[in-house]
């Protein structure tokens, strides 16, 4: 099981090949320049069920967008949470 | 890893700049003559098996523009060379030491970057 | 646990090595080890001396080395990946006949065989980049 | 751990265009030197650096293609492309070197759903 980190926006070369390699079970946490999804509750990876998807409460905060995630009930972790999804999945790629 | 002590020229009487690796500074100073004032600074006397080796890597740079590490330069060695002279013991026995530097600088190659 | 971080982004240019130090803080604050931290690509620029933020600014060096000074974090550089992009240790500008140098202790260049071993020591390897 | 395959290593930026390609090219070099198995994946413009007409680039700019040869070399024989990214950038297999495997999607996400190492350039 692998915790994909993206670090760039939703539309990105990185995002779409982070999308290619998730499998059903695995995580998505959206950090730096990627928690602008919050912005866009209709963008797919809101949608699908196959794997949970996080924005980086941190960084959401920084950037104006916490209350757009609170709003469109996304789910989000702390810094903490982070630490808490990398014991949790064995491996983890950063897609940058 | 420090090799400050080593002389800045090849020779007294030459003006062949070496790093103070013991590298080339200049890769087109190398000729034949130079390779074996190289071996002789690491204290090999070059044979006609040394020669084998030493024109193997210059050809693989040739072509990949990079030095073998070791893995690499068994590999063509074994295929331009045959099994026998394609083993790692045997390249160790002719260049001792950190053979695939000690061949790369020898050779007039820059020094492996991957080695480490 | 065991964690090791690859830090690849430049200080001040990305926020690569603002996240890891944020992240670094937390793995240790839940009670895990940081076996070390490798920076590699332009994250090599993390350990330049020579950065100079305006005071009101966090010096991301300095909170390298407090996080190695504090817990004993290496912090490990690739030599190849930092010569290229000038960032130069003490022996390397003697060896390389230079007057000046930007890289000190406690970071350290080494090579990138470093980093196969930190991911082989570590159970989580966590890479930061842009 | 399957211990045939160590590492697999990502390659997703294009010549020419960073030092990415060169630097994750490093990492698997070093890996397979130090007798790791090394398998190559290219995604997206990473891909670019199995065309097989590249030349070199800008003054004192290395080529990529000498380095694509070499992987032979050092033992790294598994060179992967998804479909997709052959697809999308609209490169026909054939312009690419030879022994270059393309994927399916599910072969792609197969990859992905084994314990391995990865780094991803």
């Amino acid at each position: 099981m692998i915790l994909h980190i993206l670090t760039t926006a939703p539309l990105s070369d990185a995002a779409r090949q982070a999308e290619q390699a998730i499998n059903p079970g695995d995580a998505l946490l959206l950090i730096e320049e990627a928690v602008s999804a919050a912005l866009q509750p209709d963008l797919d990876c809101w949608k699908q069920t196959d794997y949970p998807v996080f924005l980086l409460e941190e960084d959401l905060v920084a950037r104006g967008f916490a209350n757009a995630a609170s709003h469109h009930r996304l789910a989000t972790v702390d810094i903490e949470g982070f630490v808490q999804l990398t014991e949790q999945y064995e491996q983890s790629i950063t897609w940058y | 890893m420090n090799n400050t002590d080593t002389p800045r020229y090849l020779s007294t009487e030459s003006n062949i700049e070496l790093d103070p690796e013991g590298y080339l500074v200049d890769l087109s100073d190398w000729s034949e003559t130079v390779a074996g004032q190289l071996a002789d600074d690491e204290g090999i006397e070059l044979t006609p098996e040394h020669w084998e080796i030493i024109n193997l890597v210059r050809s693989f740079y040739a072509r990949y523009e990079m030095a073998p590490a070791m893995r690499p330069l068994v590999k063509a060695t074994q295929r331009s060379l045959g099994e026998e002279k394609g083993r790692s013991i045997y390249l160790m026995r002719l260049f001792p030491g950190s053979t695939a530097k000690v061949v790369a600088r020898i050779a007039g190659l820059p020094k492996p970057t991957n080695c480490l | 646990m065991d964690y090791g971080l690859l830090v690849m982004g430049a200080p001040y240019s990305q926020p690569a090595p603002h996240s890891a130090l944020r992240f670094a803080h937390a793995i240790l604050a839940r009670g895990h080890q940081l076996a070390g931290v490798f920076f590699y690509h332009d994250g090599v620029h993390n350990a330049s001396s020579l950065m100079t933020p305006p005071q009101d600014e966090l010096n991301i060096r300095e909170a390298w080395k407090a996080l190695h000074e504090q817990h004993g974090v290496p912090l490990d550089v690739c030599i190849a990946a930092a010569l290229r992009r000038g960032v130069v240790s003490e022996s390397e500008a003697a060896r390389h006949g230079y007057t000046a140098f930007n890289l000190e202790a406690p970071f350290e260049l080494t090579g990138l065989g470093q980093l196969l071993t930190l991911q082989q020591r570590c159970q989580r390897l966590i890479t930061f980049a842009n | 751990m399957d211990k045939s395959e160590d590492l697999m290593v990502i390659i997703r930026h294009a010549p020419h265009n960073s030092n990415w390609l060169r630097e994750g090219l490093d990492a698997a070099l070093v890996a397979a030197a130090f007798g790791q198995s090394v398998r190559l994946l290219f995604m997206g413009q990473g891909a670019l650096a199995l065309c097989k007409e590249q030349q070199a680039g800008a003054p004192g700019q290395k080529a990529t293609l000498p380095t694509i040869d070499m992987l032979e070399m050092y033992e790294i024989d598994q060179l992967n492309v998804p479909d997709q990214t052959l697809e999308e950038l609209n490169i026909p297999l054939a312009s690419l070197v030879n022994g270059v495997t393309p994927l399916s999607e599910s072969q792609v996400k197969a990859l992905f759903s084994q314990p391995r190492l990865i780094f991803n350039f």
